[in-house]
């Protein structure tokens, strides 16, 4: 579909807030043509059939906070090619080409603001940048977030969108899955809520770690989740994977996630939910 | 013109074979297996003793023979009690553990454990946990907190298992959960990578104060054959894969993610199970023994610390 | 000669009938029980208001209609953000639970929910839980604790779950497990008996600082029919063990095991729902309110010592 | 089985550690005469088949401590018909002629000893005793064990054999399982491990209470362990249970239970396994 291959194209260079130029969207998942103005005020969200179309990190940041609200934390730390690795590719130049896609350093984009009005600090994973794979400076950042939460006593949301570890990096991406649980424990320390929102997809390293250690768990809808990749899965039992497999709504079947809620209604929800988490001294 | 090099690949690539038919079919081939073994140790032995390529250090790590954590087991402990269950759900064959003197010192095991012979390698899913092993993990850990036993983790996996039923009952979510408790434990830590260290499966019980590797043991956050079929849509460029992906011992020493690299016999740790593990013992006991001066909150403080400052970035001002 | 009591127990056993049916073929039977349920109300209500022997009271507890927990929390609650799953399995919908403000004050609740129509009944399995239930609710007193939230929970089970599934997945274990978190608890308990009581089952989210219950609640380690099969193989006989166990709310209260009965309107809680919530609105927010001076250990210890002087024994010198 | 009978009538009345003076016994398993001496010898495990006979409490002393070890702490506390419970049979009845039987005041027997010479406060259920079923003083000794336990720096093991809660109590035996929980909490406290020990048949409310929460638990082989009873749960599915269902071995098989110990192999097991677990001070 002309459109779609578009509308993709597109979409990484909108900025939120900004004129959208071009008047409509294909859905990917019905094919409808969907005006971009209702798309934005109806955060993303097909309003022919639902369909929860991906976001890029400055997109998730306008649909979560309130408006006006945001304050970048991250944008510092940079990654570099500690492996000199050898690939198709350089790794430097693979990281160029997503810096200038994104705008970003790496894919992550962190900072602070309100959602109704309840300050919180705010990570966002870019699966726009290199599928959201978390290398270092991921790792760093989320550290670094979860920091800054616990030091200033609010809560943390981590919106996670990530096919797994950066492969460019090996075991320095590995240990980011140990670096961002030691900096979630302060949080747990202050007796700080964090809340992750898993969004299509999440897989590999991020579900073996931070994602999935959080206070509350919230998946958007029809968000594919989960530690080994379907491919993965499917050559080991050499069998077809079942219908919804891994999927937010299976997930919530299998225990697994707190909630699966309707981006349109995640504000209120995170709101109202932080606010009877936030922690009430316990006397003595 | 063939080099004995070449034999010894073809024969291992036989070996491979087979075992891979026998999980398949379930059948026992052992009888046809070893004589194979045999020949392909033989070979083995009689190769040059050049610094082995990071491939070559690769197949070190999956020699057919190469010590499991049970043989080091079995060689440095007494009383090993094993501890079965995760409460919930299964028991893991591949993650097990319990309570043991590791050279005369009590401790707690953690021990992802791939099998000895075609049978048991095949009950354990090569040692590819899952997630009621890391459960089960999480539950000694506990014990091991309660009752002040230093914990050792002896990593050797390809990797979390990649199945239906695991995804089901939450894999991620197991693993996340074992990194976080082994992170907060307020008794020493201290993780050995035997064999092969696979991904987010293998760290989830290598977070500890003290992390070793044996010379040719490997780690990474993925397997060389993954990569290979990410990067190249082929796996049998894994040999390039491995070297791109920096996994042998002296790089992770290099990259401080390992503290000590521990010495193998020549030609490897299946030449010479006894003397590997007496270099294993040594060395865990000497860092258990450094480990016992600290109290339980620099232990904790000092493995955060540890794994708080790993990873590669430059910061713009 | 028909006493208008005998036609009440006469249609009252049909409704079970057909309920016990349409639980067994999964059919939805609602249209033909509505009428049948509404006549049922219409003669309890002409009922005289003599003081009920336990065995009404029993059936009083299981009226058709009486409210079930999420019918409280309706009446009760704002805010209630249901959290799901156990984290490890599944989702128990029999044992639910999540933060909310009862009459404006955080708590977290952990609801035993029976189901409001045939549907959601057989979904709820009538409110017995599987071992996921009560892992859900370990998990969210985890959260209670971790966030200072006091724990409302409102008992209304037969019992656990008794299926095979649930004994594979250990439930003993989930229920002992259950008990232990809530004894440990440094925030404020209060449980509600508001129906049935059965057995750990009950028990398991029961172990509180104040344990209320309604007047036409039963709380006892067996069900009368139970017991009946036990004593007089005949469940049947399930009025005269009723007698013999004590389990109605003026028993427990002289027994020591609760603290308050909170009462019910003139006939029982389903003849009006909002003015039983009142009652128990009002019950829990005073308890939470003296609760709330206490301090996290005084909580604890207050709360053990409750339950470590239960029992009745003599003593030889 | 006449004999057979004959040993279930004598079992009772033999005190361990005198002289038996009939001369065999048929096991209940292979139905195989066995010499009573060999299997007082053989702790009571038929040496023909391996099965597990069942034990009063006075015998499963004999079996765990060391000879002579023994010292006796439960006794004093005496059950009360708190109910005036309407059976078929008044509870007073019921009490007196299990108390006749057993000459103990209830279905438990609790007291300190060494096992290899490790000292262990010891808790063991009493089946011949309305079969083990749990009531007040069940429930006080097991406290008082466990406290006596912790204020001794001993770890505690408790042996259990039970059907269940005691019905002629009523909530007041349902009650045991929070106070026996609340007991053991004080060897948590301090550092003290707590193994249970258990025997053929285990339900109830004891599986749902103090049973499952050890630090360690052990099964005797072929032991029945469940909260629901079997028939209860046939009831419950309208199908038959597959073979060894609630079997020790099968909930080794299902994560529920750390070994399933053959009895004579008991002694060593717990030794070396309370050695172990015995707590180091963690410096500060
Ligand atoms: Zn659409
Ligand atoms: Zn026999």
């Amino acid at each position: 579909m002309a459109l779609d291959r578009f509308f993709r194209r597109r979409r990484p260079q909108q900025q939120p807030g900004t004129d959208v130029p071009d008047l409509w969207t294909q859905c990917p998942a019905c094919k409808e043509g969907v005006y971009n103005r209702d798309l934005e005020a109806g955060a993303y969200v097909c309003p022919k059939c639902g369909h929860h179309i991906r976001l890029d990190a400055a997109q998730r940041v306008q649909v979560l906070l309130d408006e006006g609200s945001f304050t970048q934390l991250s944008g510092r730390v940079q990654p570099t090619d500690a492996l000199n690795f050898q690939d198709t590719e350089a790794y430097t130049d693979r990281l160029r080409r997503a810096q200038k896609k994104t705008g970003r350093p790496d894919a992550i984009l962190t900072g602070t603001g309100t959602i109704l009005d309840v300050p919180v600090t705010l990570a966002v994973m870019d699966f726009a940048f290199s599928g959201g794979s978390m290398g270092s400076v991921v790792g760093e950042e989320i550290a670094r977030a979860a920091e800054h939460a616990a030091a200033h006593g609010t809560p943390l949301i981590i919106v996670t969108a990530s096919g797994g570890a950066r492969m460019q990096e090996s075991a320095l991406s590995l240990m980011q899955m140990a670096k961002t649980t030691v900096a979630l424990e302060g949080l747990t320390e202050r007796g700080l809520p964090y809340v992750s929102l898993l969004t299509d997809p999440t897989t590999g390293g991020v579900t073996a770690s931070f994602a999935t250690i959080a206070d509350v768990i919230v998946a958007e809808p029809g968000a594919l989740i989960g530690f080994a990749g379907p491919r993965v899965i499917q050559q080991t039992i050499r069998q077809n994977l079942p219908e919804g497999f891994q999927r937010a709504e299976f997930l919530l079947e299998h225990g697994m996630v707190d909630a699966v809620v309707d981006r349109r209604e995640q504000r209120a929800y995170l709101a109202s939910l932080l606010g009877l988490l936030t922690r009430r001294e316990v006397s003595a | 013109m063939t080099a004995p090099i070449d034999t010894l690949k073809e024969l291992e690539a036989r070996v491979r074979d087979l075992e891979v038919t026998a999980q398949k079919t379930g059948q026992n081939l052992d009888a046809a297996l070893n004589p194979l073994r045999a020949e392909v140790d033989r070979l083995r032995a009689a190769q040059p003793k050049a610094a082995p390529t990071r491939w070559e250090r690769v197949q070190l790590a999956r020699a057919q023979g190469r010590p499991t954590a049970l043989d080091y087991v079995d060689r440095l402990c007494t009383e090993f009690t094993e501890l079965h269950g995760d409460r919930r759900y299964g028991d893991d064959p591949a993650l097990i553990g319990g309570p043991a003197r590791w050279q005369g010192v009590p401790v707690m095991l953690l021990l992802q454990q791939k099998g000895r012979d075609t049978k048991s390698k095949i009950k354990r899913r090569f040692g590819s946990a899952n997630p009621e092993g890391y459960r089960k993990a999480v539950r000694l850990m506990d014990l091991a907190d309660k009752f002040g036993l230093p914990v050792v983790a002896l990593v050797d996996t390809q990797g979390a298992y990649p199945g239906l039923e695991a995804e089901e009952r939450g894999q991620g979510w197991a693993i996340a959960e074992s990194i976080r408790r082994m992170l907060n434990l307020r008794v020493p830590v201290v993780n050995v990578v035997i064999g092969e260290g696979g991904s987010g499966g293998a760290l989830a019980i290598g977070v500890g104060n003290r992390v070793l590797i044996q010379e040719n043991a490997w780690y990474s956050v993925i397997s060389p054959e993954g990569a290979a079929s990410i990067i190249w849509k082929d796996a049998s460029k894994a040999p390039l894969a491995a070297e791109a992906l920096r996994l042998t011992a002296p790089d992770l020493l290099k990259l401080g993610i390992v503290e000590e690299v521990i010495p193998e016999p020549a030609g490897g740790a299946h030449q010479n199970a006894d003397e590997a593990a007496r270099a294993v013992g040594e060395a865990v006991t000497r860092h258990l023994r450094e480990l016992a001066a600290q109290d339980a909150a620099t232990l904790k403080t000092d493995r955060a610390a540890r794994f708080r400052r790993l990873g590669a970035y430059t910061e713009t001002p």
